[in-house]
């Protein structure tokens, strides 16, 4: 069993039905493995053993009741032992306890936003307690969407114009990743959320109001890690001493003269520009070698970075 | 009388063939159509009161003469294939003819029905401007309304461009007694479409 | 009496009403759009590399999956085996000199290529995204020029049913006498059950298509949420046909290996009417279990029960079907031929395919499983490890009767190794990415997805080139081929007892059927290739 | 079989009685339509369409000289249809009460007793929701400077100074400007944010200045709340309608863009200052994994995508009816394609 397990490396348990769905999963595994070598093992050994031969006389033979009847009737009893582990999982799954956390889940085109019962929101980032079982209810604003939670095994699509639920009992604390499993357009592929599932301390200070520490800092604190982190801080300096950069101190909205004498307003769009494409932009009295974070900086990073920068103007 | 196609082994066997081509075929026609009265069955009883309300605004009147003017037609058409059958010309035109006016009859009809639906908003969901029906689900109605309906009248089209197609063959003679097969065909589909708009009547303008 | 090939000029190909013409004019078809929608799947495998460039734009991603889907599905394995194969070579296995309706079959072909300009004329617009499933509100709501893609697909639905009309009616009322219907090959049992599931899924799938251009030009609502509909239900209107569609798909191909696995194994078939009737088996149940594929759409919970309780039974038929292909091979004399090789390839491919299929059948693994790279995985091993292998090997079979000239045996076997290796390095693991929960259909993916996706593109490298190899030497077998006799199988089947290739009307004198067409004597072991 | 070319299979006088037959069966199904039987009803209609098709199918079609298999053939398209309609059902009709009625995040009604009254508590709980909503326009620490205020014109408050508050420094006057958004500025409406927030908010906002003077009666008469009693009123929805609301833009907009009723004028109050007045985008708004990229015009969004993101929280823009949305949108669309 381990080897499989391992080589299928099935993501983590995150609930307690997820340990089931690994055994059930496992167990058909093992199964088709054991159907495929006996087909095909067959097949290959039927292949060698009966090649060609020019003395060959084959058997005249068109079939066999007892081996058809086999055929049919182990396969219905195991497909319908299947099916039954198979529904009585699937029950443990979609039949939600009455006293579940209910949390309202809106999709909508590439942003999973959620409202709790204390009435605040989040955006793209759901909290839910551990070890106590929580219901989403869900529907769209605009497209399908479908709700994915690799790791507890859970998917429910989310139809726009109808409630749609899912629930599970979350028993690892951490943050687990959110999918969008149904096509909803250009950055389908970008409706991604974090699912954080916090200790009962974390849960009653959440509820309460307070921000739990998976909340993080300000923005501009975010970008001050953010241009260590990157490696800003290798050529650019916040103290107004220029190194192989120029300082980013009293940068931002102040005029730069560029190498070919003309000048440009470090606004919000040129620190953009020069992080994702630094060529053609360069300050007066510097060598252009800055390399291009295109791709390496994701929208969160670069608004904090941006926000750090302006933070410096003054 | 017109030497039979290559393969087969006699005519019969190709009129046995085709007859039973064209029903095949109908098999296809009554599943497109049955998948459209399944999606009006559902949404029929998922929104009983609104459809209810909405079939109200169907002219029950105009809908009944055109199931006269179909069914007539029908037994025109019938009667076309018969006097074919017994080689006579000039009726099984006559009969031709009769079922094309009943046909166009229809499609008149139709018109005005059409043109008084648009004129009181009466129009699939996206367009519906009507005021009167106040429950959110009746325009589904009319969308599936005008699908069944328009569906129907674009099949009574293609049949009346057959007729015609059928009546300039039996004014020339080439189809007679010895050989109707294309009639009957015709005949077969002729029928069907007066099939569909027997089940479309009472479905549409007297159950609602 | 001349070949069917002698008349020369475009317009003796472009208005023949001879069924072997209009098979060729359909394979040379679809071989085309196979290769368009191959280009199609190799360079989405290419920006999924992930080497940190994009090779394609988020839209453009989205428009190359959508048209990689809709070309393969609905340009090449629906009409694929039936329309190239089938075309071909059902009259003369039948003993008729042609179809039942032979200007209904020509029409036929050019309904296929209207709706496949239509289709291909999207790409030249602004495309088509949404997927080959087009699942509203998204497809009503897309401003990519989807309505013709839908056209498309609506006008080769006619031609599917025209084909499928043409072969019952041939079937019924054209067999050679003698030819009762326990003396009727398994390849034409695989066309008649397929021809029935035509018959009675493809009138819903047009109906279906012409409510949802309906929806995006006359805005009827009865699939749009905001206008009152209810996207399942057009969800359930597209999986009635889609379902059945894929045994279509798969049908054809089983009756090939159904006829290749006897002739190259010398030994009868094992369970004849077994596999007949399971084919039948297989037609009726494909249309009772299409929810699930909507087992987490919002789907009531008694219909994921009964949907997952009636899909356990379409394992029992497609067993019967594998078991006994390899029962035929016991004690058999079997040559590995590139037909058997395919055969062989079939088998290993589908009983991976059909196994995870029974996976995605138990409801629980299916809530987990579904819309993720386990399902792009399972599709592809029945339908490129069914049906492609089912074609190839049929053209491989009968590629000596449609030309009279016999294939280079080592050019098929590399070729055929190169596909079967690349096949299942692009796809195995796909099934552990699906498990770790990639979902499909995305543009960018997680980092640690990376590893596997990268094994995956490069075993796509070698389906390429396989298929690059196969055309190669197919081309030159066409024109250089060693001529091939009437018989190089020396099968017992009727297209194979008139020359090859066959005269205009099939056969000099109208055959008489005598015998079961598998009867293989114990000695009847050499091939008239292989002296 | 009746051999194909020996006379027909209806002699006229049988065709002409079973037409008149189907007649009358018309007739009937008429007026058993206008009795009002109920569930009856539709069975009756489809027993009679029953029997006017089988006349049909028998007769006109010949099934009743032809071979059986036609009838067989013919009778497998119904079965095939009652499977489709059957296993549909069972899913259409088994879902449960799911439909979605109503807004589906429901504005909540506040639980502190009196939030108008300041506490540490409020303070903080302000602290944190503008982290969240607010930050973004007037920055991390209030002076005005958020990342996307750049382009906004006129540009958003300066918390820490006194000068230019259009409504006051009043906690009641700061609520007000939550609850209405500021008519001719990008600052929109934030009524859907449950009351406590507002207050906090207001109560932190003030903090980061010199102390307002303390609310009189009419400041709360202005927003509507009696300070004497408990708890605070449930948020219902702008008492004012759209129509009246884009008038009050119109009078009272300062920077002189009359919103002339088009689309173009409410695209000149509403999008410009970060759309750029000719739609070619001003600033990348990238909050909280929110893709708003405000040069959306080239990327020829939808309509209705263009609607769903307007309505979308980044924008707050609430109070437009779906008629001006919709203006909007193609006017938006219009714009992309200039």
């Amino acid at each position: 069993m381990g080897i499989i397990k391992q080589a299928f490396m099935l993501p983590l348990q995150g609930t307690a039905v997820a340990g089931r769905w690994d055994s059930l999963f496992l167990f058909m595994l093992w199964l088709a493995a054991i159907m495929f070598v006996l087909v095909v093992g067959s097949m290959l050994a039927f292949v060698w053993k009966y090649r060609h031969k020019a003395s060959d006389r084959t058997t005249y033979i068109t079939g066999s009741h007892v081996l058809e009847a086999i055929w049919i009737i182990v396969p219905t009893v195991m497909l319908l032992g299947i099916f039954v582990w198979g529904y009585s999982v699937y029950r443990g799954m979609t039949q939600a306890p009455r006293d579940a956390v209910e949390i309202r889940v809106l999709g909508k085109q590439w942003v999973w936003s959620f409202q709790y019962d204390n009435g605040r929101t989040s955006i793209g980032e759901i909290y839910v307690p551990v070890h106590r079982p929580t219901k989403l209810i869900m529907t769209s604003e605009d497209v399908l969407h479908s709700f994915f939670i690799p790791n507890f095994r859970v998917k429910q699509d989310v139809v726009p114009g109808m409630y749609s639920s899912v629930w599970f009992k979350p028993t690892v604390i951490g943050t687990h990743q959110v999918f969008c499993a149904e096509y909803c357009g250009t950055s389908h592929s970008g409706m991604l959320a974090k699912i954080h599932v916090l200790s009962e301390a974390d849960w009653e200070d959440w509820n309460e109001g307070k921000s739990p520490k998976a909340f993080g800092d300000s923005l501009v604190e975010q970008g001050r890690k953010l241009h260590e982190t990157k490696g800003c801080v290798t050529c650019h300096t916040a103290d107004g001493t220029a190194k192989l950069g120029p300082s980013h101190k009293g940068l931002f909205g102040s005029k730069v003269e560029l190498e070919d004498g003309t000048f440009v307003i470090a606004d919000e769009n040129y620190i953009r520009g020069k992080i994702e494409n630094p060529r053609g932009s360069t300050k007066r009295g510097f060598t252009q070698m800055m390399p291009t974070f295109q791709g390496l900086v994701t929208e969160t990073e670069m608004n904090a970075l941006i926000a750090y920068v302006k933070s410096l103007a003054h | 009388m017109r030497h039979h196609a290559h393969h087969f082994a006699s005519a019969e066997a190709e009129f046995e063939a085709s007859k039973q081509g064209m029903w095949v075929f109908l098999v296809t026609e009554v599943l497109m159509f049955g998948g459209l009265l399944v999606g009006y069955g559902i949404f029929r009883n998922l929104y009983p009161e609104a459809f209810h309300e909405a079939h109200k605004h169907l002219a029950v009147s105009l809908g009944a003469i055109n199931t006269v003017f179909l069914i007539s037609s029908s037994v025109t058409m019938a009667l076309a294939v018969t006097y074919t059958q017994m080689g006579k010309r000039v009726a099984a035109s006559c009969s031709l003819i009769g079922t094309l006016t009943l046909a166009f009859s229809f499609l008149c009809v139709k018109y005005v029905e059409y043109s008084h639906k648009f004129h009181d908003g009466l129009l699939p969901a996206g367009y519906f401007t009507n005021t009167e029906l106040k429950l959110p689900e009746a325009p589904l109605f009319f969308s599936l309304y005008f699908m069944t309906t328009g569906l129907h009248m674009l099949h009574v089209l293609i049949g009346m461009g057959l007729l015609i197609w059928i009546l300039r063959r039996t004014w020339s003679g080439e189809l007679s007694s010895g050989y109707c097969t294309p009639t009957e065909l015709v005949g077969f589909y002729w029928h069907f479409v007066d099939l569909v708009w027997i089940f479309l009547f009472p479905l549409l303008y007297l159950v609602g | 009496m001349s070949n069917y090939l002698a008349a020369k000029g475009l317009r003796s190909w472009l208005t023949t009403l001879d069924h072997k013409r209009i098979g060729l004019m359909y394979l040379f078809s679809i071989f085309v759009f196979f290769l368009l929608g191959g280009i199609f799947a190799l360079i989405l495998r290419l920006h999924l590399f992930g080497w940190g460039k994009d090779l394609l734009s988020a839209d453009m991603y989205n428009q190359f999956f959508t048209f990689h889907g809709a070309i393969m599905i609905f340009l090449v394995i629906i009409p694929g085996i039936p329309g190239a194969l089938g075309n071909f070579i059902l009259p003369i296995m039948l003993g008729a000199k042609d179809v039942a309706f032979p200007r209904l079959n020509l029409a036929s072909y050019y309904i296929f290529m209207v709706g496949a300009i239509f289709a291909a004329s999207a790409l030249f617009l602004r495309g088509a995204d949404g997927g080959w499933t087009f699942y509203t509100p998204y497809s009503i709501r897309t401003n990519t020029t989807v309505l013709l893609v839908l056209t498309g697909a609506l006008i080769a639905g006619f031609s599917s049913i025209l084909t499928a009309l043409n072969f019952i009616i041939s079937i019924h009322k054209l067999r050679a006498p003698g030819m009762t219907w326990d003396r009727l090959p398994l390849f034409l049992w695989a066309l008649y059950a397929t021809s029935i599931i035509q018959i009675l899924a493809t009138p819903v799938l047009a109906i279906t298509l012409v409510l949802l251009i309906a929806e995006r030009v006359l805005q009827i609502g009865i699939f749009d949420p905001k206008l009152g509909g209810d996207p399942i239900l057009f969800q359930h209107f597209f999986w009635f046909y889609s379902h059945p569609a894929v045994y279509i798909m798969i049908l054809p191909a089983m009756g090939v290996i159904s006829e290749v696995i006897p002739v190259f194994s010398r030994k009868p078939i094992f369970g004849y009417k077994a596999i007949a009737y399971s084919s039948f088996g297989i037609a009726l149940i494909a249309f009772i279990v299409w929810g699930h594929h909507m087992v987490v759409s919002g789907q009531s919970e008694l219909a994921n029960f009964l949907f997952s309780l009636l899909t356990m039974f379409v394992a029992v038929p497609t067993g019967i079907k594998v078991f006994s292909w390899v029962g035929t091979m016991y004690r058999g004399s079997i040559h590995l031929y590139a037909p058997m090789l395919y055969a062989l390839g079939f088998l290993e491919l589908f009983t991976i395919g059909g196994l995870t299929g029974i996976f995605l059948a138990t409801l629980a693994i299916d809530v987990h499983m579904t819309d993720t790279y386990f399902v792009v995985a399972h599709f592809h091993y029945v339908m490129v490890g069914g049906t492609i292998m089912g074609l190839l090997a049929g053209v491989h079979y009968w590629f000596p009767k449609m030309t009279g000239r016999l294939y280079s045996e080592r050019d098929a076997a590399i070729s055929f190794w190169s596909i079967l290796i690349g096949f299942n390095v692009t796809f195995f693991p796909q099934f552990i990415l699906g498990a770790q929960g990639m979902p499909r259909r995305y543009w960018h993916y997680l980092p640690e997805y990376t590893m596997l996706n990268r094994v995956s593109t490069v075993g796509s490298w070698f389906i390429g080139f396989g298929f690059l190899y196969l055309m190669i030497y197919m081309w030159k077998a066409v024109r250089y081929g060693k001529a091939s006799g009437s018989n190089p199988w020396s099968a017992l089947t009727l297209e194979w007892q008139t020359s090859s290739p066959p005269p205009t009307e099939n056969f000099e004198i109208d055959p008489v059927v005598t015998d079961w067409p598998y009867a293989y004597a114990p000695d009847n072991v050499h091939m008239a290739v292989n002296k | 079989m009746a051999s194909h070319s020996s006379g027909p299979h209806l002699s006229v006088r049988s065709v002409l009685s079973l037409g008149g037959l189907l007649l009358v069966l018309t007739l009937v199904t008429v007026l058993v339509s206008f009795v009002d039987l109920g569930k009856l009803n539709f069975f009756v209609a489809a027993l009679v369409a029953i029997c006017k098709a089988t006349i049909v199918l028998y007769f006109f079609m010949n099934l009743r000289h032809d071979s059986r298999d036609n009838a067989v053939i013919f009778l497998t398209s119904l079965v095939f249809l009652t499977i489709f309609f059957v296993l549909t059902s069972v899913d259409v009709f088994f879902r449960g009460d799911v439909k979605v009625k109503g807004a589906f995040f429901q504005a909540v009604a506040s639980v502190t007793k009196k939030p108008w009254i300041k506490t540490p508590e409020l303070v903080a709980h302000g602290k944190e929701q503008y982290a969240i909503q607010c930050a973004m326009c007037h920055g991390a620490v209030g002076a005005g400077n958020g990342p996307a205020a750049a382009a906004l014109v006129p540009p958003p408050r300066d918390f820490t100074k006194p000068d230019g508050w259009k409504n006051g420094r009043k906690a009641t006057m700061v609520f007000k400007t939550l609850k209405d958004g500021l008519a001719g500025s990008a600052m929109a409406s934030y009524a859907t944010l449950p009351e406590d927030d507002r207050w906090a908010l207001a109560h932190y906002i003030i903090s980061l200045g010199s102390e307002p003077p303390a609310d009189t009666a009419e400041d709360f008469a202005v927003i509507g709340i009696d300070p004497n009693k408990e708890g605070s009123t449930v948020i219902k929805e702008p008492k004012i309608t759209i129509r009246q609301a884009m008038a009050l833009l119109q009078t009272s907009s300062s920077g002189g863009r009359l919103y002339t009723g088009s689309a173009e004028g409410q695209y000149g109050q509403l999008c410009a200052s970060c759309h750029g007045d000719k739609g070619q985008g001003g600033i990348k708004v990238g909050q909280y994994g929110l893709y708003a990229v405000t040069k959306p015009f080239d990327r020829a969004m939808t309509e209705d995508a263009i609607i769903a993101s307007i309505r979308g929280t980044a924008h707050r823009v609430t109070t437009l009816s779906q008629e001006e949305l919709t203006a909007l949108a193609r006017f938006v669309q219009n714009a992309a394609k200039r």
